[in-house]
């Protein structure tokens, strides 16, 4: 088990799969020469060659859909796209094209296309490249999205979304890039379906995914000072969402509090509220709480970015009124 | 026949291309009425009087061999490439037997196994793919091209411009097809077009084209046989653009009522199986009686066969509504088979 | 008051503000010479020319940009984007450009641009013609999102979205709009956020929007047969939804069934549900339930297709089921 | 100078000039400093080696009048359209007195009283921008023309084909410039794009185009002329390609190991201030010494007023942070005033 940073274990992911299949490829913005914005694809230019190493114009659509075609015929594409806020501009491709083309051809073609974009609000990037895009994501049949908080599932689930024959997008985030955590020296494939208890617990549940997973553990640091026990759960995928999982926790712990980057509307967790109403009403001692960014734009001022987006703060503020306290 | 030719078809493939076309017509002669009878549903785009695009083009290509995608207007080239007519008519009758299982419809005809890679509704969606897929074909190192079939209005569309770029820097092997009907819908090519020439516009990536008569079959299989050629040769993509027109609406809602009847009629005075017909009477190959006789075949054929085949075949049950979404029992979604 | 259709009832609207103010402009791809593909600009491009009434190029992010850019300086555009599923295109413009240009101004420019689209599952278009993406519209902030549900919001929305300074979508159905029903016949105007109570009933509160509202009256019909008088919450506001109008119902009747015609995952259903769970918990009598289309690309056969999205049987069955009978 | 110049600058203008440039390049350097220093964040896309080209543009027209728009590069073009560098320092520090109030950043300077429409971030987006704000200009008649702009790379994105046809097909009053430094991020031109000559692309809109030195102010100038002529007196739109070189990284994140160090020295010969400035020295209208006294009179205008303005502004409150989602108080959303 090494210790290893959030990218390396996407550049290792990205690697043990091009050398094993010469099928894989990667393709997007200043990923080959320059080696990706977050050093994703660093080195691998040079060890591939230009072919399947492919730094694309600034054509977000085209070479989605240039992907997604490749992969009709056997090509296993990895793409970046650069920043979230870029995807908007794929979207086209993405939904009408990979997440629908197997259905509607009755199931002859595949669209086993991965597309990995870092998200979220980072440093100060302004209201452009502050996206939080999960939920746009996971809302369309057709189409797996995954998230990983720590390095071993950016290695694992690239891993098995590079082998998966349906298209997978991969949520990243801006600030996760140098996070470190153990990654198993063999080879390791997460599951893309399912979820991760990150720390167990039996008062409350405190649901996360991608960057809210840390301020799910943090907030259960402060919390188990005040007595209170909170189980952590990982959402690791979020198309399809693991009901089972939820169901269970929020059975044992009764309480669920939900934590998103992202603005409230139907957002995650507003779908995860949905599910527990749904799987386990009346598990519930008291009703789930979202804890999410204010419904703006992201601001400049760091400021007021910070006031913009949650924090474990904000977590542990909500469980404590949950519990009267 | 046009001597400046340079690469001409035999008798015997100008008589089968004639029965191809006609049988194009016929077919979707047919299935107009089958979308009055409402048999089909949806959207329904005929190919009616652009015949010699689909046939002069796929000719000259190895169907089978060669990728072909093209957009909504695509039940010819389906059957062009291979495609079971039967399948295709049953699909848009929405049967199990159909193509697509009765999932796609009209818009979305794939033949996979013939390597007919799909119908897109989505007007410019194909251009990427097509790209991809070249991109697909470089890496394996064989010597298959993709051919893309799209309308004139569709160059208008940002992924044209995307893709073609892509397509001429990486050198993919890709053909672009433009079918230039004059028309997107309702809108005349120069009310959307500053440059009405499509074959002009490919000079922005440097990508080598011409612009013939689409409704001459000769003339679009010669034009085509080169430009395949350089394609197949390893010199990146080609773009051809083929002048024709669409004899009916856009789609079935669609009365044509912006067009000038004097412009329907001296294009229909250029009806391409009409040319090849009158083609092969000149020659002697053929008389009108034979030409009608094969024109009563064809109708016999897709009234006992096909819409037979359409009408009696069961729908996709029930249970196929949530099959295809995701790929069954794929091991990776557990993490590997292990 | 006239008897008017959905399209008779948009035409209306754009003619009125297009003959008040030269600045009201119409764009999309065949709404001029061909009067638009459900005739909402019917007779317009004859009354005020090509420069007021224009037809587009297939170039659904270049249009939309560029009403964007020309609502910056004054000019007033009504965007036509023919059915929603080409909007995957546009949401770079939408998303990226007219819903934050306000605030990443800091209150310099507006981009008082309306986007209309017709979504929704009409007959037999199959997976790439069938979006319901109001979810999606509804998601980003600086975006005000309305759907109508018969021809008198459709007038009055569109009415107020044109002189309102923010951008508005406003998300049709294409099976609507041969819908008849009375409209003012003096001008009016249309609040741009609220609820409409469509039936009053103290039983439960079916919340619809859109073409759903009318599954959810018919089934409330039905309902009212067995005894249940169910209440029917129009939701023409979906971006900023009506909390307040949502909180009220549910705690009149104390039960609540969301009826969307979209997939499940992160639609209007688990938002109206955390909304619920927000706001009236502890006035629910039984879990809210969401009558939600089967989470699949819609398929071309027509059995099947009706069998993907909700009837009005479903939303009855839900209602029965929670009343335990 | 260049004797073939057709519009030429006074030597009070050069001087002028001179000292705008100069300035630019040392506020952008300060600029550099500051986030060092941790006063900026975000991403910062610094214009040094580049300021012939605005500043030669927009010398040209008419600011204030003409509208401009931009990419996030955008400071030079905010302040030589005149916004007070005063509010773009103050924005860049993330104050309330900032262009924004310190919301916007330095990609999203605007300066609407000047005219000047912004800095976007997405790249690519302006062009469709740019061509409704001309759409605005010639639904309400007035002479004005709209200024747009944008990289060579972004040049690839289909915003550009779409706008650039719609722009054509239009007549709108847009000029389009393209700041051709050769690079998009670390991918050279070359490798992004089938045409490296960006003003040979536009052909396929019929949109004139020209191609010209952006290091040197006179013949930016020049073009600029007559490129805003073309446009303001109704012809349509044009594009114009200034040939120049971005001396610094991207963005403040990159290192240009990229880019070899001759093709650096190479263009540092021509650095655009210092052709301006021997221009003036050698027709004897400034000494070496004028210069020097000039560079750090901007200096200390730079620290003294620009840096402390910025330091001692206040931030915005925190009330602000939903201040501007969607317009306050506008009464069409309770359906009218009454
Ligand atoms: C992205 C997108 N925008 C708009 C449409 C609606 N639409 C369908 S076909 C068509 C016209 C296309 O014309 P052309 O490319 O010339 O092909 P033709 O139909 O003439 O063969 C339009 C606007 C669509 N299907 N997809
Ligand atoms: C839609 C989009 N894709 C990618 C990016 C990331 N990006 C920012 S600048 C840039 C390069 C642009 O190069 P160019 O247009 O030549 O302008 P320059 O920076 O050289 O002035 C890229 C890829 C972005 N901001 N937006
Ligand atoms: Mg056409
Ligand atoms: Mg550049």
């Amino acid at each position: 088990m090494a210790e290893m940073m959030f990218w390396e274990a996407v550049r290792r992911a990205h690697d043990e799969e091009m050398a094993r299949d010469p099928m894989v490829i990667c393709m997007g913005e200043d990923i080959g020469v320059a080696g990706g914005t977050y050093k994703a694809t660093k080195g691998l230019y040079d060890k591939y060659g230009p072919e399947r190493v492919i730094d694309t114009p600034i054509s977000e659509n085209g070479f989605t859909g240039l992907a997604i075609g490749a992969s009709f015929i056997g090509v296993r594409p990895i793409v970046e796209i650069m920043s979230v806020n870029f995807a908007w501009l794929a979207m086209d491709q993405l939904f009408n094209s990979a997440a629908k083309v197997h259905y509607m051809s009755g199931g002859q073609l595949r669209a086993p296309v991965v597309v990995r974009s870092p998200g979220g609000t980072a440093h100060q990037l302004g209201a452009q490249h502050s996206a939080r895009m999960e939920k746009v994501f996971m809302g369309i049949a057709g189409l797996r999205v995954v998230t990983p908080s720590n390095p071993r599932q950016a290695y694992g689930l690239l891993k098995s979304a590079v082998r998966c024959d349906d298209p997978v997008f991969i949520n990243e985030h801006e600030l996760m890039y140098n996070l470190k955590g153990e990654v198993p020296d063999e080879e390791y494939f997460m599951p893309l379906e399912g979820s991760e208890i990150a720390r167990e617990g039996r008062d409350v549940t405190l649901f996360g995914y991608n960057i809210s997973v840390h301020w799910a553990l943090q907030a259960a640091d402060v919390l188990a000072k005040h007595g209170i026990e909170a189980e952590v759960v990982d959402l690791f995928a979020l198309n399809p969402i693991d009901r089972e999982g939820i169901r269970q926790s929020v059975s044992k712990t009764h309480r669920a509090v939900i934590v998103e980057e992202a603005e409230p509307p139907v957002g995650v967790g507003s779908e995860v509220m949905a599910i527990i109403n749904e799987e386990c009403f009346f598990e519930l001692d008291a009703p789930p709480v979202r804890v999410s960014a204010k419904n703006v734009p992201i601001p400049y001022n760091h400021k007021l970015e910070k006031a913009a987006i949650p924090s474990p703060d904000d977590v542990v503020r909500a469980v404590l009124k949950m519990f009267g306290k | 026949m046009n001597s400046s030719l340079k690469n001409t078809l035999s008798v015997e493939s100008h008589k089968r291309l004639l029965r191809e076309m006609l049988f194009a017509r016929r077919f979707e002669e047919r299935c107009y009425e089958a979308y009055v009878e409402r048999k089909i549903g949806g959207f329904l785009h005929l190919y009616c009087g652009e015949e010699a695009c689909a046939h002069g083009v796929i000719e000259a290509a190895r169907p089978g061999h060669d990728y072909i995608i093209t957009s909504y207007r695509d039940h010819i080239h389906a059957i062009k490439s291979g495609v079971d007519p039967k399948a295709v008519m049953a699909e848009l009758f929405a049967k199990v037997t159909g193509t697509c299982k009765g999932l796609g419809g009209s818009m979305h005809i794939f033949g996979v196994d013939h390597r007919f890679m799909g119908g897109y509704a989505l007007v410019g969606g194909p251009f990427p793919l097509a790209a991809g897929i070249a991109k697909g074909i470089k890496m394996k190192g064989g010597d298959e091209i993709c051919i893309c079939f799209l309308g004139d209005a569709a160059n208008n569309q940002g992924t044209f411009h995307e893709s073609l770029n892509m397509a001429a820097l990486w050198e993919l092997p890709v053909l672009y097809v433009c079918e230039n009907n004059l028309y997107g819908i309702g809108t005349r090519i120069d009310r959307s077009t500053a440059v009405v020439d499509q074959y002009k516009r490919v000079s922005a990536y440097n990508i080598p084209s011409r612009q013939v008569d689409g409704q001459d079959i000769d003339v679009v299989y010669d034009a085509a046989v080169d430009a395949i050629e350089h394609v197949r040769s390893g010199k990146g993509p080609y773009f051809l653009e083929l002048m024709t027109y669409r004899y009916r609406g856009h789609s079935m809602s669609d009365s044509n009522a912006y067009r000038e009847k004097a412009e329907e009629r001296r294009w229909g005075e250029r009806d391409p199986v009409i040319i090849l017909r009158d083609r092969l009477i000149e020659a002697g190959e053929m008389t009108l009686d034979d030409y009608k006789k094969l024109d009563h075949e064809i109708l016999e054929q897709i009234e006992d066969e096909i819409i037979r085949f359409a009408e009696e075949s069961p729908e996709p049950p029930l249970e196929m509504l949530e099959k295809y979404v995701l790929v069954e029992n794929d091991p990776w979604v557990r993490g590997g088979a292990g």
